[in-house]
């Protein structure tokens, strides 16, 4: 009971934020409505008890990416300027795609019927995070991707820093 | 408890709007935004996949968690793109950015 | 043995490339030995294997060929298995690969001017330009050493990595890959001078090109998957399962499993070997320096799609024998044929002289497409290997003529194409041997009779195509092997005969041992590769030389397909190959022999002159058409696409086609006559003109639109998914 | 008076008598959620009024002032004096201010604050059992950096984004040796909830990780953004950041957040390394581990204010390369050893192992300090600041002892 | 469902309302007259000059990106951390493994000068 109005209440709320997120004009406001949406999801985790992910879920994308995205637009932008239409003039087109693509899943999903079809969910066992733990670091289970997404990372690091900045000296130069 | 279903069509709709973030802004963040949209639907088809059908593997969660990495790394280096063209067109309207043609 | 061998063949060169990009990439001398090393052990390697093989002899090889397994990837159950094999069809292919590809290093190395001073402003990125230095006193320009030089022999070994891999592996899969990378090196290669526009963009379309067709491959190879487990040559061509497959209808096209994936691996080949529509990208591909073009675009990755379309064989040949489904050859055969035609025409109005043979490529792969669709597989492999020997001998030849050229324009300094064949001429006294090597390989592409090998592959697609009863394709085929000969001819009298039409021809070198050694390795396989297969019911020969080719090759799939009984011998095609080769190369001769002067009209303008009146009359079509084509395509361009296609896609099908097409119409109506310009051809031409002339406004380069355009595909994908789950 | 035994039979008795008002089960239970929180939230709210005098009598105290003296005993009763007033002010909204944003970010600091609370144990079986405490903390943290991203948009004045850009710099970079600082405690107790780590403390944790405490709490300080670390109000560059144009009570909030960020911060420091709840009879009596978890707070509380009253504010480069340079790495390199070190003395009791870890927390620390003068001798150059110009901290982070000479 | 997320659910509801209840109050307290120069954006009294501009500075970018980047992986090591009674000693290897990237990741950026200020 209690679950299913959360449930629902998120969901619209986070779908709502998300339209928001992808149609003001206004950008800042669009990336708040992505952070709603975000937390959204994280709640979502939540009532799928994966409580470690909606934690991690806040941590990492509210925390970390949603900050990263509302820096890089205000920094790209005069304070105070107009913003102008964010859309491409093919915005029909976009949502012709979008459209289909979502009725398309939503009526395979209706096809499979999977509340139908499959049993009910088991319960989630209380030491989910520190299985996870070990399953990361574990060699028969998950240490390479494990691995592999700290390589990944340090790539991404090395490769956003190389690109976006050139060292004190060129910023220097370009500021001249 | 609540139907597998809801959550994939949350998860669908969500994916949807994305899309039409993606397809449909000019500028490069608001692009950035959707594609994170994009993500989260992942996300939450993943772990409710993983809630539903195998809650006692770990599968599951690590694939989100892998998915959080790739998510940062993926907007860590998209923005540094849109920041190294940002201060080389001064602008960050994809529209102004259509080199991409042969 | 033979088998830990075939595990090395691929690795020398991949281990030479890491080699190279790690550790020597500073060293010039160092990198070439290397990548050459390298693949001379591959090739003493594959010789020896050969060896062995012959000595097994076809029908055991083909019974049991060489083969070991080793596991690669785990999927869900068991694994996929990586491993090589040696049968009789990648026996001979594996032999000419590795022969051209030595030859090709070895070339490589005089092409990019090794030992040559550094330029005075080259960078990396563009041609040599030249350097100057003082010879005791006065001071010349001479050619100076490719910048990236060492990156070069880098990407080729990777490619040569790829080729191997391709040859020798024993499943689809290990293929795919080897075709992957060979795509990535062609890339690579094509964009070698990636400061040059031109490069980049023929690099990027021939990648976006070959990109389609591979898509649909891969479909192919996930459905083959599905259906039969594995992907393992083994496992595929058996009775049993090519009945199954053959048996077990598609859900399209009302094809069978065999034919749905026969159809789809075969539009990889499309793609890679620049079948018409997908051929767009060879010709650009001339970008590249010229022992890539000989390499990739001419003996060894193009014809690793053909090679592939027999490999698939006997599904095709299974779907075709299946009378309750509809057949993928008759489109195999078409696509083969029309490209053959369509390819030939475009290639007798170019004067770039690589851009000729690259049309002369595509028109000879569809020879070998139109083979194998018309079941004559062993013909087709037959073509592939001498149309590899001697159109690699060729480009080889054509790159040591423009190197002279170039030589030529250095010294002279004045401002002339080095590739333009009209600026050449008289280069007959000036560069003897590459003048034989290429008149040697000039006059095996046309099929000159009984001495050169491509007489022989030629004689036997066609005797085939006419034994077997496609007229059509016979027909076409023919008019094509005409018009063959005659642009060679063209080619070899505007180049080499008559007198030095420009200083730079006057002053043109013959170039080093490095370049010409190789070319004459290759003119000798060119002659003497034919010999190996001549048909046993040809007249007197036949009974002196043993159809050796015919018997190692065909026992490959033996048992697999419908065998069609002897071919009675018909004294037909063979006078009309004769015909069309002597005939071509002569009038070729006759007409261009009058050249004089650079810049003189084509004297085919001249010959045809009157017609144009004639071709006044196709005006009256041409509104008609652009009543019935032309005002819908403007509606389509406008409305449709002119918002959201983009030209990725649309130059992949429509306004490529288009452009090209749109070519050979305005060709077929100015310079050549009227049985060839049939309304048709012209009326396609004109309306698709059109199309293409509104289309080409689309390209917006906008990611979005391209990631729309994907998005769109990928809808659709979803939609046929959605309508099979819900259905079944 | 058998609930100072067990705390939760308040609450039976709660739901006892609202079901006997015939209440359904689930809404009760929802009640009863409710005013748990209110209780959880209005607490610490009405203990900012108390600590805002407490901090200015403090700092007054250090400065050798004499601090609110006038409005009842001691000034006891200024606090309320201020709210009444603040309540009173005009409250301006800038003209060209991003309406919904500007009304938003006073809110988002203040219930960024709050929300740390309900993961926080406040003895045994009372409050916070969150599985995933420690992460839910530094997530709920992310919230206050929100606020004053938004505060400092959306007033639309320029200084004030500057400000903020500044403060949210500042609060990232120390988030990363906090949450790295975090981690180890979580090690030691093998668990996120801060119940287990609480309970796992029969030797206090800041025994076995002194730098991970030390680490966290100047982090947290900085996090804060008090001084030294104040950056948000450095008048001098930007005036007063990002809350310039913040006045009335939306600005009495921004300002009620951070003191009460920062006792929460001494909360959280008792929780983690100082016993939580734990103390004589806590077992017994769960009540007097709320007092004794209070009392722990205090004190930490007290430092942060000490540090106040003494530090000068450091320069917006010293206190970035502080955080990257010296207390990331060195946390890193604590938590590698410590790993190591833990997982060797596994067998070994709680103290000995405590003590081992302490040893080598020593030793990383004496090796930073030699390490740290090295780089003090090459550092200085960037910008140097002459004597008379503002003040410039040095590179000693800034315990007690270390203080003087600054 | 664990009840403690409920509550926590609840307190999400509610801490806002608390923080929002004495704004709203003293919005409708105070008295309110506006006017043009009042509501103007604050600069030292002096007028405003051109629109309020940031000049671009990419080092905010840069704090937040390795901040990104070390959030991210310190995440992971959090299971890592609950989980280690579990671990055998390659497991713990393998974090630590995982730890040196991190620092790999700090130094780079250090020596790319990625985390100094400047004006």
């Amino acid at each position: 009971m209690v679950t299913t109005f959360v449930f629902l209440l998120t969901a619209v709320v986070m779908l709502v934020a998300a339209l928001i997120a992808v149609l003001k004009d206004n950008l800042v406001h669009a990336a708040m409505g992505l952070v709603v949406t975000l937390f959204g999801t994280a709640v979502l985790f939540v009532l799928m008890e994966a409580y470690f992910l909606a934690v991690a879920q806040v941590v990492i994308y509210v925390g970390a990416i949603a900050i990263l995205i509302v820096f890089s637009i205000m920094l790209t932008r005069r304070v105070g300027a107009a913003w102008g239409a964010q859309t491409n003039p093919t915005w029909p087109f976009a949502l012709l795609v979008a459209g289909l693509l979502t009725v398309l899943v939503t009526r395979m999903v209706r096809a499979w019927a999977p509340d139908q079809v499959l049993p009910a969910a088991a319960a989630v066992p209380a030491d989910m995070t520190a299985r996870l733990g070990a399953a990361l670091v574990d060699p028969n289970g998950y240490v390479v991707p494990f691995e592999v997404a700290s390589v990944l990372l340090l790539a991404a690091l090395i490769g956003a820093v190389y690109v976006a900045w050139g060292g004190r000296k060129a910023e220097k130069e370009t500021h001249k | 408890m609540i139907p597998l279903s809801w959550y994939l069509v949350v998860a669908a709709l969500l994916f949807g709007i994305g899309v039409y973030g993606v397809l449909a802004r000019k500028n490069a963040v608001a692009i950035l935004i959707g594609l994170e949209l994009m993500f989260n639907a992942v996300l939450v088809n993943v772990l409710a996949f993983w809630r539903y059908l195998q809650p006692g593997e770990t599968a599951g969660l690590v694939f989100a968690v892998v998915i959080f990495a790739v998510a940062a790394a993926e907007v860590a280096v998209g923005l540094a793109l849109f920041i190294a063209v940002y201060r080389k067109f001064g602008s960050s309207d994809v529209d102004d950015i259509n080199l991409l043609k042969w | 043995m033979e088998t830990k061998i075939l595990w090395l063949l691929p690795l020398s060169p991949l281990v030479a490339f890491a080699l190279i990009v790690l550790f020597a990439h500073r060293n010039r001398a160092l990198s070439h030995t290397l990548a050459i090393l390298s693949v001379v052990l591959s090739w003493a390697g594959s010789m020896f294997v050969f060896w062995r093989a012959l000595q097994v002899g076809a029908e055991r090889l083909a019974e049991e060929p060489f083969h070991s397994v080793i596991n690669w990837l785990p999927v869900g159950d068991g694994f996929f298995r990586l491993g090589v094999q040696l049968d009789p069809l990648s026996a001979v292919v594996l032999f000419f690969v590795a022969w051209t590809i030595v030859m090709i290093f070895i070339y490589s190395v005089g092409y990019h001017n090794f030992g040559q001073p550094e330029g005075d402003h080259d960078t990396k990125g563009l041609p040599p330009h030249g350097a100057t230095v003082t010879h005791h006193g006065h001071k010349h320009k001479v050619p100076s050493v490719e910048p990236m030089y060492s990156r070069f022999f880098a990407f080729v070994s990777l490619f040569a990595f790829g080729m191997y891999l391709l040859v020798v592996s024993d499943n689809l899969l290990t293929l795919f890959a080897g075709w992957e990378i060979m795509g990535l090196c062609s890339f690579l290669l094509i964009g070698f001078w990636f400061k040059k526009p031109s490069a980049r963009d023929a690099a990027i379309k021939a990648f976006m090109t070959t990109r389609v067709g591979d898509v649909f491959m891969l479909l192919g190879l996930a459905y083959l998957y599905t259906q039969v487990g594995s992907l393992r040559y083994a496992a595929i061509f058996n009775p049993e399962t090519l009945h199954h497959l053959a048996t077990s209808p598609a859900p399209a096209l009302g094809m069978s499993a065999a034919g749905l994936i026969g159809l789809l691996l075969f539009i990889g080949t499309v793609g890679k070997s620049a079948q018409w529509p997908l051929h767009v990208w060879l010709p650009d591909a001339m970008e590249g320096p010229t022992p890539v073009s000989a390499m990739i675009h001419a003996a060894t990755m193009v014809s690793a799609g053909v090679y592939l379309t027999i490999r698939i064989f006997p599904l095709l040949a299974a779907a075709n024998h299946e009378a309750a489904f509809t057949s993928p050859m008759p489109v195999v055969a078409f696509i083969g044929a029309f490209t053959a035609l369509f390819a030939a025409t475009i290639a007798v109005a170019q004067n770039d002289i690589k851009r000729v043979l690259a049309y002369s490529t595509i028109s000879q792969l569809g020879y070998m497409v139109a083979a194998v669709g018309i079941g004559a597989y062993v013909a087709a492999a037959f073509h592939l290997v001498t149309h590899a020997f001697f159109k690699a001998l060729l480009f080889l030849g054509s790159g040591s003529v423009i190197h002279g050229m170039e030589h030529g324009v250095l010294h002279t300094g004045e401002h002339v194409d080095p590739q333009d064949m009209y600026n050449m001429g008289g280069l007959r006294r000036k560069m003897p041997i590459t003048f034989w090597t290429f008149l040697i390989g000039g006059f095996a592409l046309s099929g000159f009779p009984v001495l050169t090998a491509g007489f022989w592959s030629k004689d036997e697609i066609l005797s085939e195509a006419f034994g077997l009863g496609h007229q059509g394709v016979f027909w076409t085929l023919a008019v094509a092997a005409f018009l063959t000969a005659f642009y060679t001819m063209r080619q070899i009298t505007l180049t080499f005969l008559g007198r030095p039409r420009t200083e730079a021809a006057e002053h043109a070198h013959e170039t080093p041992l490095t370049m010409t050694v190789p070319l004459m390795v290759l003119a000798v396989f060119a002659v003497a590769f034919g010999w190996v297969g001549v048909p046993e019911h040809f007249p007197v020969l036949g009974h002196l030389l043993p159809a050796w080719f015919q018997e190692w090759v065909g026992a490959t799939f033996h048992g697999l397909i419908p065998e069609h009984g002897e071919l009675t011998f018909s004294y037909f095609p063979l006078t009309v190959s004769l015909v069309v080769a002597l005939g071509g190369l002569t009038v070729g001769w006759l007409v261009y022999r009058g050249v004089s002067r650079a810049d003189q009209p084509d004297p085919l303008e001249r010959v045809l002159g009157p017609l144009y009146g004639v071709l006044e009359n196709k005006y009256y079509f041409d509104e008609l058409y652009a009543y019935l084509l032309v005002k819908p395509a403007y509606w389509f361009g406008a409305v449709f696409t002119f918002r959201w296609m983009d030209r990725t896609v649309i130059d992949n099908n429509l306004h490529a086609v288009a452009y090209l097409s749109w070519r050979l119409g305005n060709f077929l109506r100015n310079r050549f006559d009227l049985p060839v310009v049939n309304g048709l051809g012209d009326a396609v031409a004109e309306g698709t003109k059109g199309a293409g002339r509104l289309l080409r406004v689309v390209q917006s380069g906008r990611v979005q639109q391209y990631m729309l355009l994907a998005l769109v595909n990928a809808v659709a994908l979803l939609a046929l998914v959605y309508y099979f789950v819900t259905r079944s | 008076m058998a609930f100072l035994q067990d705390p939760t039979l308040i609450v039976e008795w709660l739901r006892q008598l609202l079901l006997g008002w015939g209440l359904s089960p689930a809404l009760t239970s929802l009640a009863l959620y409710v005013l748990g929180a209110l209780a959880l939230a209005t607490g610490p709210l009405l203990w900012v009024i108390f600590l805002i005098w407490f901090e200015r009598k403090a700092v007054a105290r250090i400065q050798d002032r004499l601090g609110p003296n006038r409005v009842g005993k001691y000034g006891l009763l200024q606090p309320f004096a201020d709210v009444l007033k603040l309540l009173t002010k005009e409250d301006i909204i800038p003209a060209k201010a991003d309406k919904f944003l500007y009304w938003m970010a006073p809110i988002l600091s203040l219930a960024g604050v709050l929300l740390l609370w309900p993961a926080v144990p406040l003895g045994k079986g009372i409050g916070g059992n969150v599985n995933v405490a420690v992460l839910y903390l530094v997530a709920v943290g992310t919230l206050s950096t929100f606020a004053i991203l938004v505060a400092g948009w959306s007033a639309n004045n320029k200084y004030a984004l500057l400000g903020a850009f500044r403060t949210v710099a500042q609060m990232i970079s120390y988030e990363v040796p906090i949450v790295l600082a975090l981690l180890v405690p979580v090690l030691l107790a093998r668990s996120m909830n801060l119940q287990d780590i609480v309970a796992a403390q029969d030797v206090w944790f800041v025994v076995a990780a002194p730098l991970p405490a030390l680490i966290f709490f100047i982090a947290s300080i900085a996090e804060v953004g008090r001084t030294p670390f104040d950056l948000l109000e450095a008048e001098s560059e930007i005036i007063a950041g990002f809350h310039i144009e913040y006045s009335g009570m939306k600005f009495a909030m921004f300002f009620a957040g951070e003191f009460l960020h920062a006792f929460t911060v001494g909360v959280l420091g008792a929780v983690l390394f100082f016993g939580g709840w734990r103390g004589p009879g806590a077992e017994a009596y769960p009540i007097l581990g709320l007092f004794y978890l209070w009392l722990k707070a205090f004190l930490l509380y007290f430092v942060i204010v000490w540090v106040r009253g003494t530090f000068p504010r450091v320069r917006i480069d010293h206190l970035l390369d502080f955080t990257w340079k010296f207390l990331t790495p060195l946390a890193l390199v604590v938590l590698m050893a410590t790993a190591v070190l833990d997982k060797a003395l596994v067998r070994a009791g709680a103290w000995p192992r405590a003590l081992g870890l302490l040893v080598v927390n020593a030793v990383i620390w004496l090796l930073a300090q030699r390490w740290l003068r090295k780089v003090e001798k090459r550092l200085e150059p960037p910008m140097v600041a002459q004597p008379g110009q503002y003040p410039v901290a040095r590179y000693t982070p800034p315990e007690p002892q270390a203080a003087e000479g600054d | 469902m664990d009840s403690t997320w409920v509550f926590i659910g609840v307190f999400f509801a509610l801490a806002p309302l608390l923080a929002a209840a004495p704004i709203v109050i003293g919005h409708y307290l105070g008295p309110s007259k506006p006017n043009p120069i009042k509501n103007d954006v604050y600069e030292c009294g002096l007028k405003t000059v051109g629109d309020a501009w940031v000049r671009f500075k990419v080092q905010y970018y840069l704090f937040a990106l390795v901040f990104l980047i070390f959030d991210v992986e310190l995440v992971f090591l959090y299971p890592w951390a609950v989980a280690y009674d579990m671990l055998p000693t390659f497991a713990v290897l393998e974090g630590l493994l995982f730890i040196v990237m991190l620092l790999a990741a700090l130094m780079y950026a250090w020596k790319r000068e990625a985390l100094d200020w400047y004006d």
